[in-house]
């Protein structure tokens, strides 16, 4: 694992600049998703990622995480060009992604284990974040006897028992009820302000995106999606979600993105439908 | 189903079979006897035989070499078929490039085999253990090789991610998730490891089922034939239940088959 | 044209090489027949063929007759082309120093072409008329074939029953190759069974020969024929004339060999009534169903359609 | 890597073999030859043997014979196999009760089974399509029972909320969901389809590679039968090459191997 | 398929009374999910289900649709008690249930083809309905080249162009953004209100809740989940799900549901934690 001690203090953790993806498909023809995408996250920074479905959000995660390597442009990690996978970063798929073979405990420990925690600490740290996460009654779970948020929780530990520098996340709160995704929004925001890791976060919920974030990126309606805004959230931390949500300069930023963003949907609507 | 009638179902199906054996090698229809007792023998003298290989005991060494030759050949070929699965899987030019060799070889008669594997390992238990293991070795290696690259995508991106290098991620992905592809094919192995075994006997040995097979043959013994081919048959199920009970062991992560819960 | 399907164990085999000859003289197109030869790994499966209906007449050694005769089975040969069975009991090149004699054998491992096969019975009728304890000896099945010069180079038996071309081609890669008994000659047979002893023959079921005496005459007449051709060419002329894939790469071992089995050919075809009891005295030696069975070997064998053949 | 590197590399590895081969059998390592040329030929004379095969075309009869027996044990085999593999995947008490026999059935040594085939089918081509079904059948069942049980739970209760009946459970499910546990016994199974035809052949047959093989080894003349053996195999290649090709096809809604996005 | 054509006006669409449904783990122990949950939808009613996660939600769904049988407790559909599969239900499921092996287009149609209509027919009016949920040029491509949202969505039409008379929706616009979310619940609405299904509707966005349903229902935190609170929402019809939103019935239903809700999960998380 090359781990990049010497950063410097302005360079961005992730930058993405003019990245082009098409992916090929079964006809042999392609489809280019992103066309032109350029984001940079600095090191300790929190931006949320917002876009129409289908806009090419987890494409752009993708590329952060290196799963995908586009077409054109460039991804730089810390100064670095990306080569290969992104092993600072930690990543939580949209889709559910824990082994099926391991238990919700052993899921979650098994990030500590593979990177050399002997397994019996790796375990008794994997039980206290089941428990940060809600879950301390259902270790012994295989995935398939867990519901959908459930699910959704162990993987959420799975990834931040690491403590990687980068966090990607894929609307990791999708599933979970208001109540509790405050809760794990909280938790997130506590984590991060501990050592300001930078986070990449895909949400559909503005409001959270708002909440949570330095900075809300808005992509347009795909194909060739690219980032068409970006906004700076100035918003005091430490923040509490819930709270936060009444300061009135929530309410103005948020009526401004929403502006846009909804645009946005509707022209990807028709165009998809026409096209 | 309860065990219960589980187990009488079975023992009907082999009475009925056994009945009917015994009535068509027995009984002419329409003036012809179905099947000629010469070629068929019949229930009766098939257990007479059995009972006096057990009585007198000259079975136990002959189903001793048996066992060891194809228990070797199992293991043997299982760990070839195994290692090398994963090996082709993780390597996909040497796979690419190894390719058409392994279906050649996969395609050669063993029976053909035989007097090199006479000169190479002797005439004792190896030379069957080798017949063995070049049946039970394709049969694992296709499966394990499918199974590797049936990985989920996804699961495999997050292990990635999570850091694994290419031996944890043969550890806590690939070999899980064969799993049950190498299961399937442990089923067909076991029952071909004794093939090997009992066909090397019979192509030359000094003791096993296969040389108690062939003897029989050799003296148109029709029913010694027979009776040898089910102390074998039995003798596989035995082995195929140990399987069965590893697979279940290390399977407990799975939804039940009846599980419809989505 | 009659079809007639002939099923022999081994076509290579020079113990069958009469028929295959007579094949290839067309000896039994003129004698109005069209056979089929079909070639099957051993002895029992051809005769299993014929059992079961799928051939017609084996080309195979008399002594499954008189076994199956014990089995209740009415087998009959009708012209026998082998007078002495061709079997030879060889030491293996690594054991030429310790194995002098058969008596030296006892407790050591003997290869075999099968368990229960002609060559095992041989091996034991031989054994116990130079008091040795057949149960003494490991026997191994090992072939005819490559197998059994393998495991000879080997030295893994000690010995082994073997049959022509194996036992030349042995020769040829060991010069000094011992043979402690070779029935291929005359000499050796008479010692062996007080007479001449039926190795092969054409036979089938008792009631075929019946329903079809027309074609077992023609064939007899073939091989009759197909004999008194063997007798009258030389090694050479004979190997020209058989199918190369029988001879070989190597046809001067092949003629060599043949130059060996020359004098096992029978010139009349006739069965020689004290061969056939030596054939149940073996057998009896070994197998205690044989010996209970009281096997009436006069209808094991026939010699009407030999004597048809040569009045002609 | 190229299509063309590739080849090259292919073409590399039989040419290794080949010289290693030829070497091994003609100059001696400390005073022995290490594969005598008795036992193993050397490629000179097995090419030859090939080349006049073909030269007097000889060898096409036994060909054709061969691929006929060894297309139709792969034929009937994988269907049957196919066919019992979903009514047993369907019928989990049929497959319950007909496991253990199932089992016991693929345990029975092919070479044993010939004089019943032989029997019942005569001496033409069906009695070894008989031999290789009986090969084929057990591994492609196995495959296909297990790959009908691994059918994605979800998948399965999505598509009988559709309403979808047992015979479109079959075919809009079951069935797709299976094919790549059946292409990947197909592999093996053309291998074995090709060995019980040749295995049948050489039990007794007048025609055939397998009878080829038998004669050449009648009369110890090895390089023929390794020549029968390389023919053998080359011909297993190009029918493999045909499976996959239509593997290929069937299966294009699969992510790329290598298409790592999840 | 049996069809009950005399079903009585007042007859229940989904009547699930007492239901217990317990799950066998893997070391032998039991965890009883739902205990004494009654909940009955009427013909043509549309009810939302609203609870923390994992409390049981997609557990009564699964009920309602006849793939499990509850330990104890009855599930009645439109008055006949429901003995293996639910023929008269569409079910939109949590998870991605697509047929991996079909197109977009196939996956929608084989609804259809099922059913016996040709597959001419069966292809367009697929086409038309993959439209509807703006995915009109995504037809061709298999579920693996879609993204998260534009495989909800397809599963989305798979379900609903069967026109079944009972529909169990578990989380169907979760991975969607707000403004496609709202166009997708306009559709349905549409749909309900043409020919008055009786809807069963797992969400977690109270909001959406309230402004799709005509009766709000709220689960307590699991285990031993059963139906504590039951709204009705007495909001105009035809409602628009932005412009219901408006209105101050709406505000105070939302923020006495929420209140409740709050302390249920709550005590979930704390509960989860304990055990
Ligand atoms: N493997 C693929 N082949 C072809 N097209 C693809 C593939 N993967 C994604 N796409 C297309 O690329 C576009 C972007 O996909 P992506 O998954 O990044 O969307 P997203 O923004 O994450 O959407 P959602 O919010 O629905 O998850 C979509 O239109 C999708 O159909
Ligand atoms: N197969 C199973 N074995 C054991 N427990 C199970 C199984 N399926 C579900 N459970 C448990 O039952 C409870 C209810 O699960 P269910 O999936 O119904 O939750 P849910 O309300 O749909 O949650 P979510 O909103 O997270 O999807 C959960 O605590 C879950 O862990
Ligand atoms: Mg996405
Ligand atoms: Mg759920």
């Amino acid at each position: 694992m090359a781990t990049t001690s010497g950063t410097a203090a302005g360079e961005a953790a992730v930058a993405l600049t003019d990245v082009d993806v098409a992916f090929r498909l079964a006809d042999g023809g392609t489809f280019r998703a992103v066309h032109n995408a350029t984001l940079k996250l600095a090191d300790g920074e929190f931006v949320s990622i917002v876009g129409p479905t289908g806009c090419g959000k987890s494409t752009l995660l993708n590329i952060a995480a290196g799963l995908l390597t586009p077409a054109a442009g460039s991804a730089d990690i810390f100064g670095r060009s990306l080569n290969g996978l992104n092993r600072q970063a930690g990543y939580l798929f949209q889709a559910d992604a824990l082994f099926p073979w391991k238990t919700a405990l052993e899921n979650v420990a098994i990030g500590l284990e593979v990177a050399g925690v002997s397994q019996a600490e790796a375990r008794a740290r994997a039980k206290e974040w089941l428990g940060k996460v809600g879950l301390g009654a259902f270790g012994d779970r295989y995935p398939h006897m867990l519901s959908g948020g459930q699910r959704k929780r162990v993987g959420l530990a799975q990834v931040l028992i690491r403590d990687p520098k980068i966090l990607l996340m894929d609307e990791p709160f999708g599933p979970l009820d208001a109540q509790t995704r405050q809760i794990m929004g909280n938790l997130l925001l506590d984590l991060w302000s501990a050592d300001r890791k930078a986070v990449l976060f895909v949400t559909h919920d503005l409001e959270e995106a708002i909440a949570l974030s330095d900075r809300v990126v808005i992509m347009s309606a795909g194909p060739s999606s690219r980032v068409i805004g970006d906004w700076r959230v100035n918003l005091p931390r430490p923040r509490d979600i819930a709270e936060v949500k009444l300061e009135p300069a929530f309410h103005d930023l948020h009526r401004d993105i929403w502006q846009m963003l909804k645009d946005e949907v509707i022209k990807g609507y028709t165009q998809a439908e026409g096209k | 189903m309860s065990r219960v009638t589980l187990l009488a179902l079975q023992v009907l199906v082999a009475v009925v079979f056994v009945a009917l054996w015994y009535a068509l090698t027995t009984w002419p229809v329409f003036g012809i006897v179905l099947l000629p007792p010469f070629f068929f023998s019949n229930p009766v003298d098939v257990v007479q035989q059995i009972v006096k290989w057990f009585a007198t005991g000259v079975i136990w060494k002959h189903l001793w070499v048996t066992l060891l030759e194809s228990s070797l050949a199992f293991v043997i070929g299982s760990i070839g078929g195994v290692l090398v699965g994963f090996w082709f899987a993780r390597q996909p030019r040497t796979a690419a490039v190894f390719d058409p060799y392994v279906k050649m070889a996969n395609a050669l008669p063993r029976v053909v085999l035989a007097p090199i594997f006479t000169l190479w390992l002797g005439l004792g238990i190896w030379s069957k253990v080798a017949l063995g293991v070049t049946l039970v070795f394709f049969i694992v290696f296709f499966n394990v090789y499918q199974g590797i690259k049936e990985v989920s995508p996804t699961v495999l991106a997050n292990a990635r991610m999570l850091g694994m290098n290419e031996r944890q991620l043969m550890r806590h992905v690939y070999w899980p998730s064969a799993l049950s592809w190498m299961f399937s094919s442990l089923h067909t192995s076991v029952g071909f490891a004794v093939v090997g075994a009992v066909v090397g006997e019979y192509l030359g040995a000094a003791a096993g089922l296969g040389y108690l097979i062939q003897q029989a043959e050799g003296v148109f013994d029709v029913a010694g034939v027979f009776a040898g081919m089910f102390v074998l048959a039995a003798f596989v199920i035995v082995i195929d239940t140990l399987v069965t009970v590893v697979e279940k062991r290390l399977l407990v992560w799975r939804p039940n088959v009846g599980d419809a819960k989505p | 044209q009659t079809k007639i399907t002939l099923a022999v164990g081994g076509a290579s085999c020079l113990c069958y090489l009469p028929t295959m000859l007579a094949k290839q003289l067309g000896e039994f197109e003129k004698a109005g027949l069209n056979v089929e030869v079909v070639d099957f790994k051993g002895g029992s499966q051809s005769l299993q063929a014929v059992m079961g209906g799928s051939a017609d007449v084996v080309s195979g050694y008399f002594d499954h007759t008189v076994n199956l005769a014990a089995k209740g089975q009415n087998l009959q040969s009708f012209v026998v082309y082998d007078r002495y069975p061709g079997f030879a009991l060889v030491v293996s090149p690594k054991h030429t120093a310790t194995i002098k004699s058969i008596k030296d054998l006892a407790g050591k491992k003997v290869g075999v072409s099968a368990p229960g096969s002609s060559t095992d019975f041989f091996l034991k009728y031989m054994l116990s008329k130079n008091g040795v304890d057949p149960n003494s000896i490991g026997v191994i099945g090992v072939g005819l074939g490559a197998t059994a010069i393998a495991s000879m180079e080997q030295g893994e038996i000690e010995a082994a029953i073997m049959l022509d071309p194996a036992i030349t081609v042995l020769a040829g890669r060991h010069k000094d190759l011992k043979i402690l008994s070779d029935t291929r000659t005359a000499h050796d047979t008479l010692q062996v069974f007080g007479g001449e002893y039926p190795g092969g023959a054409l036979y089938t079921k008792a009631d075929w020969i019946k329903s079809h005496e027309k074609e077992v005459q023609a064939m007899t007449n073939a091989i009759i024929a197909t004999l008194k051709w063997i007798h009258s060419h030389s090694p050479e002329e004979i190997a020209e004339k058989m199918p190369a894939e029988l001879v070989g790469k190597d046809k001067p071992g092949y003629i060599a060999a043949l130059k060996n089995t020359l004098p096992m050919y029978s010139e009349t075809g006739m069965m020689d009534p004290k061969g056939a009891a030596a054939v149940l005295a073996v057998f009896s030696q070994s197998s205690p169903d044989v010996a209970k069975a009281n096997v009436d070997l006069s209808k094991t064998y026939t010699n009407k359609y030999v004597e048809a053949a040569h009045k002609k």
